[in-house]
């Protein structure tokens, strides 16, 4: 559900005396706040307490090492990125097609019901050394495997939702209409769909990414987020390790922020809870 | 989504659930058990032959596709189909059953896999209570102060993109200084601590949902009875909550085998599943099928522990009836 | 964890208290650690007055910074790693070069044409990541070559990506993955592979060859804890007990290893304690002593060694401290008595015969 | 509005009965069931709650279809006339898509039918005109009340210019004021359509205030307990029922009436505590 | 029930008004309103949607807190009355906890007060009996009809015999029929409790067939704009309130009468076409 969605539904919970203006402030302040006061803790940790740098490189350091691998962080970040966007893309196709089927076959449904179970519960770090065997551990294409596969499952599951939701109401009306199955495709189900759908990719997101990262963990082409964390902390470069992390964090974020948008660009006029004039 | 819309039901929603037909108060509960038993059947049934067409197209893509997998351009897009990287099914089965090693006091692999999958589960199991605390802590938290929420929620989604497995040797060096009066921290409190880094993400986020999920005509009778904070948590919002939280849960329960596998892995843990999963794709080589292994006894371990949530859905079914109901 | 500084009651004799010890290996329990299951197992560390608890490492455990962070006493780790590790600010010292020579192979089909590093250029070079891949770099910059003349694969726990062609030349430990190799069958001919089907490049007859697994201690607490010394030459000592027995007897230390957890089947073990027996003997000056031409060699190709990504292993000469010969040289002195071959002059390396799945 | 009533009756439903089968059982919604509708009539069905009013109206629609009888539309089978859109329907929830805008909603039939997009405009235009709400013809639903989303579904129930209007409690989510309006609205606008309408309701000065017959229905097994004729449709034309038709005596009247004909005959007084018919 | 009616006005307000902020600007709910409801008096509230009906009673049971003015509750001010449980309440939506028996439901204000249990079960018992329900104790919401489900609210808020009932539209979403029912059931009750009832309804007929007096609002920002008392109350006790009265002469003047006064003088015609009033 939309952060916005949120708000108006529980409007009601801001605290007392609190004007909107403030809300939208403190709403933008609150989190940075929480940041500045972990980023100072961290700081004060290291280079007052004295916790080795060594093992936790202060925050000043990560940014010093961020600079100056910069290039090769960019770099790292694109292969990534491409990785987890190509999972992304093809995840969410899949699920949508395979959830579309599964809504319109029941037994495809429950066919499909325990594989996906399964598919859920199954560890990247299982799955990443028979998948680059499977596909070949020369090319991206194993990432990109297991990016779709940890994409697919919040995507078909959200999307099969979206795809029951549509009321009876509109179903007579369809009907009425003695609308054809593509018209009530295209003018009912989907658009019902098309939120879920939206907060599936959402999820999936951040999924993608974070799969795409872990499976370069476990061979295949370097060059990689991933495979550079795990060579510069196995070297001890700690700094450029966190480096890296926060480069990492830096593009789920940007994944997250960009299906959020998506969801948001897409859903603008999505009923909100009715408020009053 | 939905809720949003209801929350403020106007007359309509309200009208529509109140004149649904169905069997709403028939006698005795929604489905006669009789019934609800041949359902169950045929699910488990039907998810059955789900698994075996799976198995059937493995077996018939094994058989028709070319030994080095259909590349289009530069990629791979269907996998290989030799025996190295697909194994036949019945491989994959048959060598459950063989001793793990040539070695004369092997066990068989079925064993191995099912001890180490226990080890994990009872890890996993702790990481995932700790989660549960730590979740239910911070949507209290969230839940009382809005303030707290607007700090705290973004950086609760954002904790979830950092990749995790760059932090186990550090989340092990850590644990092993803490050293109070007796307690000793223990590697595998290590991989706890990872699983329950992956189990209390969705629990929070459920639990916040779930406890701000009552109607407001329902906190409005709360208010209107003079009730405290503590009275409308135990009578209203926790209850109200259980719909949201036993998903969360059973998400949390699977983030936590999964974490668990992870940090096995990564740190190196004996005894659990992660161990072997390494170990035995270490001999993938030579012995293809016996890596499969612990990646079913993985998969069969996370259905196990979210079985056992949705364990606890049956047991809460009162507090789901209007999840039951739409 | 800092449990080496008991309280000195620890004598050799002593049936008293033992002085806890931890000992971080650099991968699961295998018969390349045989020597240190064989002193556990055997009872020589008990001997000692030690009680040692080897702790295995997976994934993503760095040896030298457990032992750096204090949460060992000691490490096994390859030595271009923690010089890399030292440069960062680690303070530690090989103690013991228990491996004399490099275990490290480039392996690649016979018919491929690549025998040499210098065959390497525009090929895909497998390499396991994690800080093994310094040799290759090393041994290709002694050949004039960058290393983004070559693509570098990572290479996960097993072969397949190098048999499948993935990779044109995969590297592979003598004792482990050379193994494996010969353990998986030839779909061409339903066999098993043979050596005769690769070629196999040594790192140890390049100018890339490092020094592998080495005991390394803590330099701090070496200069100025007076327990910890004393631990150190008893460790060492039940170490190198532990050694002779496996050289002596491969069939026990690999059934010794087995029964520590290894997941290996009994005949890919024991070629792995046999192959280990190899890079460790004969050590012409006793085991373990650091043979300074080697370890120069090691950091000459640690510094010229730079990745794809442009970073270097090291870039300036590591302390003085990195290595010193002072304790094992103590451990041996004390050994000298007894009927040990401490330099593996009748080392005799047996023959086994790998069978399928290393099972 | 332009086209001829026929002389052929607009819906023609004959012996008409239907079992629902579910896991508990067979519900019998509705016994043997007779009843015509003469073009451009309006007709209301009264009931208690699950009398099976609904489902008469749905096998007119075929929505669903009878368990035994004859459903015919203008002397069609009702599929047939479902497929050519013969009628128009419209629901208790207004049932409007809210990712469309208003004039979007009222499109949509028109877009199903493939409808030029120019002769679509100008319908359209004319169509919220005469629900009176051609200033919001781009607001979404959820901008709307639920007095004026009625509206848009009643606008989209008439985009084809059907000759049968279905209304299944139309009003029912209204509040009472907003309701009467919407009644009045609905009086002008068969009217000028001249349709005839089978409307749903439980409201009985609603179902007096529009109807020229009154069919009050018995709870389950729905049957037709009496046919109450509106002398106020013989008096006076229907497009002259006004606001102040609710206060003349003859209104009290028919309500009186209608509220008979619902009690059949029982006594009245204060069932009380007892369960609900339903 | 067994409360001695006192002499204090059971609602005291005065010069009430109340502003919301709302992000898109301030919204005049109330212009200063005055108001007194006697003690075991039934007064009604009705107007047209948005005129402030439920924020009025929501300040009187101190949900909400007036901009400027008092509000008293037997005396009290409403906050002490709301921790005192002056009042019972019930709204639109029955508001049952869906996962609580009917008994639980019930229950639940005397569990929240501390009531010991046994005199909970005997009070639950009455409290069901009284309103037909005895036989459905161990149901769940989810398994009774809408008017049941409204039932139980009246119960839980009666619970605590409150000498003061404040109800928003309680039957609003009921049918017509089950509604009336309702009525003749809620006629009853405050006549065997006594207490004074405080209703919001946008019903005429119900404002009329249950009040003491009528109080008709008008739209926003809301006023009182005429209080109409109930001849039938001074013919008739409020328990003889039959159903038979809904047919009489009187009821459809008293009827007509607060039609009237809603309308406010303007004229009643078709105002048509124009957008609703909120
Ligand atoms: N799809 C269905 N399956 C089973 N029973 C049904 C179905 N639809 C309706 N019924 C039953 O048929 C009976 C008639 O239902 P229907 O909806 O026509 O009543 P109604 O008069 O419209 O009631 P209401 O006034 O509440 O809308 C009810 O008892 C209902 O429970
Ligand atoms: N929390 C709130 N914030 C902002 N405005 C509000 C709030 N509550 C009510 N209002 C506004 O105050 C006015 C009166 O609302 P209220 O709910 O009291 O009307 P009502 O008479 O009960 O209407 P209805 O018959 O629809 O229930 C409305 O215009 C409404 O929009
Ligand atoms: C994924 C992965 N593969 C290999 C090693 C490195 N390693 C540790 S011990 C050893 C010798 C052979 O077993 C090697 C190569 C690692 N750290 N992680
Ligand atoms: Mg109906
Ligand atoms: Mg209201």
């Amino acid at each position: 559900m939309s952060a916005g969605a949120v708000t108006a539904a529980t409007a009601p919970g801001r605290p007392k005396g609190m004007g909107p203006r403030t809300e939208a402030t403190l709403r933008i302040v609150a989190p940075v706040a929480v940041g500045l006061i972990v980023l100072g803790i961290w700081q004060f940790l290291v280079s007052v307490v004295g916790v080795s740098d060594y093992l936790l490189p202060s925050p000043v350091s990560i940014i010093e090492e961020l600079i100056a691998s910069w290039d090769s962080i960019v770099q790292a970040t694109l292969i990534t990125g491409t990785n987890a966007l190509i999972g992304l893309v093809l995840g969410s196709i899949l699920g949508i097609l395979l959830a579309a089927v599964a809504a319109r076959w029941r037994p495809i449904d429950r066919m499909s019901a325990p594989v996906v179970a399964m598919l859920a519960v199954v560890p990247i770090v299982a799955l990443a050394p028979v998948l680059n065997s499977m596909f070949g551990a020369d090319s991206q294409f194993g990432r990109q495997a297991i990016a779709t596969l940890a994409s697919f499952v919040p995507v078909f599951l959200n999307t099969l939702r979206g795809f029951r939701q549509t009321v009876p109401v509109h179903r007579d009306l369809m009907r009425a209409y003695a609308a054809s199955s593509g018209q009530v495709l295209r003018t009912l189900t989907l658009p019902t769909a098309r939120p879920f759908i939206l907060t599936g990719i959402r999820i999936a997101s951040s999924l993608a990414v974070i799969s795409a990262l872990v499976a370069e963990y476990f061979g295949g082409p370097r060059g990689g987020l991933g495979s550079l964390i795990s060579t510069s902390a196995a070297s001890s470069q700690y700094a450029r390790a966190w480096a890296y992390v926060v480069a990492s964090i830096a593009l789920g974020l940007v994944f997250y922020l960009a299906t959020l948008g998506l969801e948001r660009l897409l859903q603008r006029h999505t009923p909100q809870a009715r408020r009053r004039p | 989504m939905r809720e949003t819309e209801s929350a403020r039901a106007g007359r309509g929603a309200s009208a529509a659930s109140v004149s649904r037909p169905g069997s709403r108060y028939g006698p005795g509960g929604p489905t006669r058990p009789a019934r609800r038993g041949g359902r169950r059947l045929a699910t488990w049934l039907w998810g059955l032959a789900g698994i075996v067409a799976i198995a059937l197209i493995w077996e018939v893509y094994k058989l028709l596709g070319p030994a080095d997998g259909v590349v289009i351009g530069d990629a791979r897009v269907l996998p290989r189909t030799t025996d190295l990287a697909m194994p036949h099914v019945w491989d994959m089965i048959a060598r459950l059953g063989e001793p793990v090693t040539r070695s004369a006091s092997a066990q068989p692999l079925w064993l191995v896999i099912v001890l180490a999958a226990l080890s994990t589960l009872g890890i996993a199991a702790v990481g995932w209570l700790v989660g549960l605390v730590v979740g239910v802590g911070l949507a209290l938290v969230m839940q009382r102060w809005r303030i707290a929420e607007w700090g705290l929620l973004p950086w609760i989604v954002l904790s979830q993109t950092v990749p995790l497995i760059a932090f186990a040797p550090v989340v092990k060096s850590w644990g092993s200084r803490v050293e109070i009066g007796a307690f000793e921290w223990q590697d595998w409190m290590s991989v706890a601590l990872i699983a329950s880094y992956l189990a209390f993400f969705p629990i929070a986020i459920g639990a916040l949902k779930g406890l701000q999920s009552p109607d407001v005509i329902h906190e409005e009778l709360m208010r209107s009875y003079a009730a405290g904070y503590w009275q409308t948590l135990v009578k209203l919002r926790f209850p109200a909550a259980v719909p949201y939280l036993l998903p969360a849960l059973r998400l949390g329960a699977a983030n936590a085998v999964v974490g668990a596998v992870v940090a096995e892995v990564s740190t190196g843990l004996q005894g659990g599943i992660g161990r072997i999963l390494i170990q035995f794709a270490g001999q993938a080589s030579g012995d293809p099928a016996k890596a499969w292994g612990p990646i079913f006894g993985a998969v069969v371990l996370g259905l196990v522990a979210a079985g056992s949530v949705a364990l606890l859905g049956v047991i809460l079914g009162n507090y789901r009836r209007t999840e039951e109901a739409s | 964890a800092c449990s080496a500084s008991g309280d000195g009651s620890g004598e050799t004799d002593g049936g008293g208290d033992l002085t806890p010890v931890k000992l971080q290996l650099q991968w699961l329990p295998q018969g390349q650690f045989a020597g240190y299951f064989a002193a556990q197992e055997l009872g020589y560390f008990e001997e000692e007055g030690l009680e040692v608890e080897i702790i295995p490492s997976g994934g993503d455990i760095v040896p030298q910074d457990a032992l750096a962070n204090g949460d060992v006493d000691y490490a096994i780790a390859w030595v271009p790693k923690v010089l890399g590790s030292i440069e960062q600010g680690a303070n530690l010292t090989d103690i013991a070069q228990i491996f004399q020579r490099s275990g490290t192979l480039q392996v690649s089909w016979a018919d491929s044409g690549i025998e040499s590093v210098a065959d390497f250029e525009g090929k895909k070079i497998g390499s396991w990541g994690f800080g093994n891949e310094w040799e290759i770099f090393a041994a290709m910059a002694a050949e004039g070559l960058d290393s983004t003349t070559v693509q570098i694969i990572t290479q996960d726990f097993n072969m397949n990506a190098f048999l499948q062609g993935d990779i044109d030349a995969a590297q592979a430990m003598t004792y482990n993955e050379y193994a494996q190799l010969l353990e998986a069958v030839n779909p061409d001919t339903g066999e098993l592979y043979t050596e005769d089907d690769f070629n196999v490049i040594s790192y140890e007859d390049t100018e890339g060859a490092m020094l592998q697994d080495a005991i390394w201690a803590d330099t701090a607490r070496l200069e100025s804890d007076e327990a910890y010394q004393d631990t150190t030459v008893k460790f060492l000592k039940a170490v190198i007990k532990g050694w002779v027995y496996a050289a002596e007897n491969p069939e026990g230390a690999s059934e010794i290893t087995i029964a520590a957890g290894s997941g290996w089947g009994p005949s890919h073990e024991l070629w792995m304690v046999n192959e280990t027996n190899k890079l460790i003997w004969p050590s012409p000056d006793g085991i373990g002593i650091i043979d300074e031409a080697a370890w120069e060699k090691t950091v000459a190709g640690a510094l010229a060694a730079v990745n794809e990504a442009g970073a270097h292993l090291i870039t300036e000469e590591p302390p003085a401290t990195a290595w010193s010969n002072e304790w094992i040289q103590q451990a041996l002195d004390e050994l000298e008595g007894e009927d040990l071959d401490l330099t593996g002059e009748g080392f005799e390396p047996i023959d086994v015969t790998l069978e399928e799945g290393g099972n | 509005m332009s086209e001829p009533v026929t002389q052929v009756a607009a819906v023609e439903v004959r012996g008409v009965d239907k079992v629902f089968e579910t896991r508990s059982g067979n519900v019998q919604a509705l016994e043997p069931i007779d009843l015509t509708v003469a073009a451009g009539e309006f007709v209301s069905l009264i009931g208690p709650s699950g009398c099976g009013k609904s489902t008469l109206m749905r096998l007119v629609a075929d929505l669903d279809e009878p368990t035994a009888g004859t459903v015919e539309v203008f002397g069609k089978t009702s599929r047939r006339a479902r497929l050519d859109q013969e009628y128009g329907i419209a629901f208790q929830q207004a049932g409007l898509l809210p990712w469309r805008t208003v004039a979007g909603n009222v499109a949509l039939p028109l877009e199903l039918h493939g409808e030029a997009s120019a002769a679509r405009a100008s319908r359209i235009a004319e169509l919220l005109d005469m629900v009176g709400l051609a200033d919001f013809a781009d607001r979404y639903p959820d901008q709307l009340s639920g007095g004026m989303q009625q509206r848009v579904a009643i606008a989209r129930a008439l985009a084809e210019r059907p000759r049968l209007l279905l209304m299944d409690e139309p009003f029912g989510a209204l509040d009472e004021m907003t309701r009467e309006k919407m009644q009045t609205e609905l009086v002008r606008i068969s009217a000028e359509t001249g349709a005839a309408v089978v409307f749903v309701t439980h409201s009985i000065p609603e179902a007096v205030f529009l109807s020229d017959r009154v069919v009050v229905m018995s709870p389950r097994p729905g049957r037709i307990r009496e046919i109450v004729a509106m002398r106020l449709g013989a008096e006076a034309e229907r497009a002259e029922r006004t606001e102040e038709l609710r206060e003349e005596r003859v209104f009290f009247d028919m309500v009186t009436a209608v509220r008979e004909a619902l009690h059949g005959g029982s006594p009245i007084g204060t069932g009380a505590r007892g369960v609900e018919t339903r």
